[in-house]
């Protein structure tokens, strides 16, 4: 095709990918940061004291609020000695332009699959022990997790406030005449997310970067330094050595940020 | 209101005629506003209203879409009230219900009597109201703060909606019901109006009032309605104010 | 915008406004109506006799048909000792050129919340006397509205048709071994709205005057002249002073048509 | 058709050969037709049959929406059968179930053969059917009224298109079963003709019928239609004559 | 109109179509059959053997695979001894340029219903048969048919997977501690469709004749020679005679197909 | 990946060394690939892995619709991933869940990378993956025969995507990992890989690898990749060798 019928709006994309990609190319990135660098994370906590846990996330200018609720139902058939946990992601029209109203886009339902793998996988909640009676009634841990303004990187920030939501959650467990208790924990997965940018795997990417990322990795790990779920994500492939690399880096922000932000 | 069996046990107004939260009849719960709070958003707004919490992005003049939304002589105001699932004691599932279809209709109805739209045709301007929780009283701190997220996206309005409720406990006409008050009380009557010109432009009711009560309840929230007008006006003022001192030290730099 | 721009609906939509407004200051109606005169009611009770209630309303041109089902359904959990009550509107794309087929539109979403309110708040069915077994099983009331031809003022026709259907509902108890009985009642509502032409508020609005309303009220009040339900609709406003007419005027016509037309 | 255990015990037609409403094997239920009775419809109809009450509205031919549903050559027929919530013994939930989704079909493709079509190229011709109480045979109800409500809309056809149903109870081919007669007997031929040309245009069947049975039943219904198109035509002549009159009073006032 | 604003697409439409009347009215089919003869049917049973029964049918280059799930399930209140039959088809998108991904169209569900009628109508099932315990539990039956690759006359192709998946289906009753034993059987349906094309019906339709055909009818038969279902579909007519003589080949074709195909 | 209390009391390796279906850590099921096995798609494969059945349709490039999918300067690839009812334990129903929805979309974006979508702005290229009987490893499945479709319909692609995935059971890290592996296990890692770059274009995991088992896994995925590349080669010349053995056959008769 020849760049005669290519619109404004590309031609601007294309500059901008260019610079984004020259200038990674020269080590450095938009604002400043370095490739394995973070944000800014900043978790509030008990935000919404009517929900059994929640947390508000601010990374750089992106805002996430996740409120878990934990209700009573009925077990699956095939596991009858254990709780459920179920994984939901909104991304409200209020948070960007490029939002919409209705049902959940695929991009919401990656975010919320990939948030759930991160948790589930990692075994973080004690899941065995959420059981009210066997095969009848169990504790259904809902995860909620609402997009209020968006900057990019959204499976961080919706990890991280779900982790942090569950780590200051409570079982209700006065509803059926025992003491509430906190929500039974076994590990802390923290996901980090690389964005591809020419050759260069860059952490933590905001909206600019990922904009003009060619792919995008995605790595939880555990309080051990195993892996416990990855996504790549977008029409870009990466390589052997920087999925390994990235590996390395989530292991070592995953570390960080537990004990930086979340006093683990 | 969901009406129970032992519904006159439950008591509202003690012996010192103060309500459950301590309140006299005629007392507001505490409200708190901050403008611009969102980056994304053309305008946006926060609203602390009593346990409400709820956060308002505005959008728009943008092109309306889908095309045959568009209205060839004026903008159409799009408000969509939401309430986030962990709002409220029982999980709500997300998606718009009935409910917030009706909420969303009257709030967008009561915007356009103030928004100047006829200077902007073919446009939409887009009001999200995410109510983060939720304790009575949520479409009237979500309207009240949807007015200041268009001043903040600079929409051209009239003058600013101003919501507040009144209704009745144990059989006597109060101001602004919290979450007991409206599950265990007799009426309630959410109302907005515009301060400058004392329209009403959003009314719904239910419950029992007499004539009588009816007028002290509209009495009671028109009052009101000036002391939050105020505050609109002060979160505004504070947004700029904030913008100027920032300002000033840049030149000073 | 210039009027050069306007399409020729929008003037035409323009001129009649124009001169319902100007007809309404000289204190006339289009039908000749005098300004808190509803046009005629005609209920046929019993048109459905397969349902436990139904009325076909007619009111001027405007014809709707409820039908109330009355069947076995489990209480809410917080209100174990209560029937319940579910009302349903339907726009037939039948009743006018502007209705469309598909899942109910905001606008019958509200005419049926607004039914709905006027009758679950006025308290008129006994709803702690549809109790089969507490807790378990209650009577479910269904109201189902069906809009067959329109010519403005919904809401009233609506109302006044679940009423009738209401009042002569029966409980099929036969169907649990016992006899029916007829619907326990203990008040009835009527709802009157108003539609507010230029700086008239006007009762029974007809299509033509719905259309160039700017505002619209109305008050559902009961037979001790007490209001239990308001709405106010449309893109106007309304002041303090035609509220409070509307309402005298809604108590008046309500005892006159509970009366009259129902006979009550 | 539902099977039951106990089909066997029921008995359908008595020792003098007549059926549990009193009808001969051959015989109609009673059937009312009345046109024109809705205002804001193009054309209308009302047709009582039996225990079935339905409603008919005819719109167009108008412009087909969505655009790309628009046939360059000729209308499309859009009928829409739709059953209120409480015309049947068991509330239904509103909006259109599979069934009555197939039931607009085949209706459809019966007008279609009737109504020249290629006479309003892009648009629609929409049949709305409400059925308001049924009680078996109600397609063939809504078809019979359907073809009145559209001569009434002025929509130029080849001939009216006239419903009607035969059955198997007891082992014996019957006119129009009624709704025991349906829920207890072995077979159901709904079926619609254009009286004129004989052509078939509707066609369904299920139980069963041996290949001397099916002749049966055609025929009879093939029969009953004849006298279905008289009254089609008498409630057609009904509307015309009461507007004659009224002219006639007009004229002569 | 005149031919001018015809499309081209049109145009050909309308020579293919003149083009097949004409062949037809010499007594000739496009692809050489005679007017009463089917194409080639292939029947490959348990082509999913995780299924309880399945069948992938060939019929001409129209290809669909039909599988039978058996799960617990509770009865309908109405019919508290009699297992539960449901039928499902997906128009796959892979089948045809012409099919779209989404819930059903209305071309899937009458194709669906129309197959359903002819088993539930020759009684084929012994849904009685089905009963675990009376107006608890009961045995549903899911007919799901896929289609892969269409050529045209999917009731005929559908119907006699589905007869073949059931006739090659068990019940899973070792998932409730009893032995695995065939679906009950009582009868054999067979449905043939046809085309009217001009003045002429012919068998088993392909889709250049499908496209063409003025009328369609399906006639399925039991093994007795008796009628058990019927459906005409598309905008056409046809005479009485027409459909004397197709209920005769009807009969005929399922005598043939049940001995030939099926080995009935 | 399903919990249970049980877990441990399975054994997936035995004292051999050997896997629950006989095949060594390092070993994949058996795959057989035919092309071209539908008649009305542009391009079709069908894989057996396993117990695994999966038919692939293509069909494009072709005008995107609706109109506003579409790309000016690039086609877009649109996989849709669907599980038959039938394909698996408990009956599926019928219509895309959220797991059906993100394997799409990463199956896409593998595609992406390999197809030249430059070539054909504004089209879709439609590839369609029926999953006909599912046992583990569906989504690896689907996509390997997807390349191969794709290169039957006629689409230019850099090289042919390889899917295959590697996983952990009794502390071992297997390649391929079946049903019973895949629930009872403790990881699992689809991936895929575009075989003449080594680019990785599809990575999912889930489970738990230390660092070194992850690089085992990826090494045993990567040399299977190769093996199957292989087959798909294979499985697109005997197509093309029986299209020249007909064309043989023609020109000799």
């Amino acid at each position: 095709m020849s760049a005669v019928s290519k619109s404004a709006d590309e031609i601007v994309y294309g500059l901008r990918r260019e610079y984004l990609e020259k200038i990674s190319a020269e080590g450095n990135r938009i604002d400043g940061r370095k490739f394995d660098e973070t944000r800014q994370a900043v978790v509030n906590i008990n935000f919404v004291p009517r929900a059994e846990g929640s947390a508000e996330v601010r990374l750089g200018d992106t805002r996430v609020l996740v409120g878990v609720k934990v209700e009573q139902g009925e077990p699956f058939q095939d596991t009858p000695n254990s709780g459920i946990l179920t994984t939901n992601a909104e991304m409200l029209p209020m948070a960007s332009p490029t939002f919409e109203s209705g049902p959940p886009s695929e991009d919401a339902i990656e975010l919320a699959r990939v948030v759930d793998r991160g948790i589930r996988e990692s075994k973080m909640i004690a899941l065995d022990k959420l059981v009210i009676k066997e095969a009848e009634k169990v504790w259904v841990v809902f995860i909620d997790m609402h997009i209020l303004d968006y900057d990019g990187n959204l499976i961080d920030a919706c990890s991280l406030g779900a982790v942090a939501a569950l780590l200051n959650a409570k079982v209700p467990a006065s509803k059926i005449g025992a003491e509430d208790y906190p929500l039974p924990i076994n590990h802390v997965p923290i996901t980090i997310t690389f964005a591809k940018i020419g050759s260069i795997m860059v952490a933590d990417p905001n909206l600019e970067e990922e904009e003009v990322a060619s792919a995008r990795l995605s790595v939880a790990t555990n309080e051990n330094g195993d892996v416990v779920a990855m996504q790549k994500g977008l029409s870009g492939s990466i390589t052997q050595q920087e999925l390994f690399s990235a590996v390395d880096t989530s292991i070592k922000l995953g570390k960080d940020i537990r004990k930086r932000v979340l006093g683990r | 209101m969901i009406e129970l069996g032992a519904q006159s046990d439950i008591k509202l107004i003690n012996e010192e005629g103060l309500r459950n939260d301590g309140r006299k009849f005629n007392e507001l719960r505490p409200i708190r506003i901050e403008v611009g709070v969102l980056n994304r958003a053309d305008g946006s707004a926060y609203i602390e209203w009593g346990g409400n919490k709820v956060l308002v992005a505005v959008y728009g003049p943008r092109e309306a879409f889908p095309k045959h939304t568009q209205n060839p002589s004026r903008a159409i105001i799009n408000a969509r009230y939401n309430m986030a699932a962990f709002s409220v004691d029982e999980r709500k599932r997300p998606g718009p219900d009935r409910r917030a279809i009706e909420i969303s209709k009257v709030i967008s109805e009561a915007l356009e009597v103030a928004v100047f739209t006829e200077q902007f045709p073919r446009t939409s301007i887009d009001v999200y109201i995410e109510v983060l929780q939720a304790d009575a009283g949520t479409r009237i701190a979500g309207l009240t703060a949807a007015s200041v997220a268009l001043v903040d996206a600079g929409i051209p309005m009239k003058d600013m909606v101003v919501g507040c409720a009144a209704g009745k406990i144990d059989g006597k006409v109060v101001l602004d019901l919290n979450k007991e008050e409206d599950n265990f009380g007799q009426a309630d009557l959410p109302m907005a109006i515009i301060p400058r010109t004392d329209e009403i432009v959003l009314l719904q009711m239910d419950g029992n009032f007499s004539r009588e009560e009816l007028e002290q309840a509209v009495e009671l929230s028109k009052k009101a309605a000036t002391y939050i007008s105020n505050l609109q006006r002060e979160a505004l003022m504070a947004k700029y104010k904030s913008q100027e001192s920032e300002k000033e030290g840049e030149r000073s730099e």
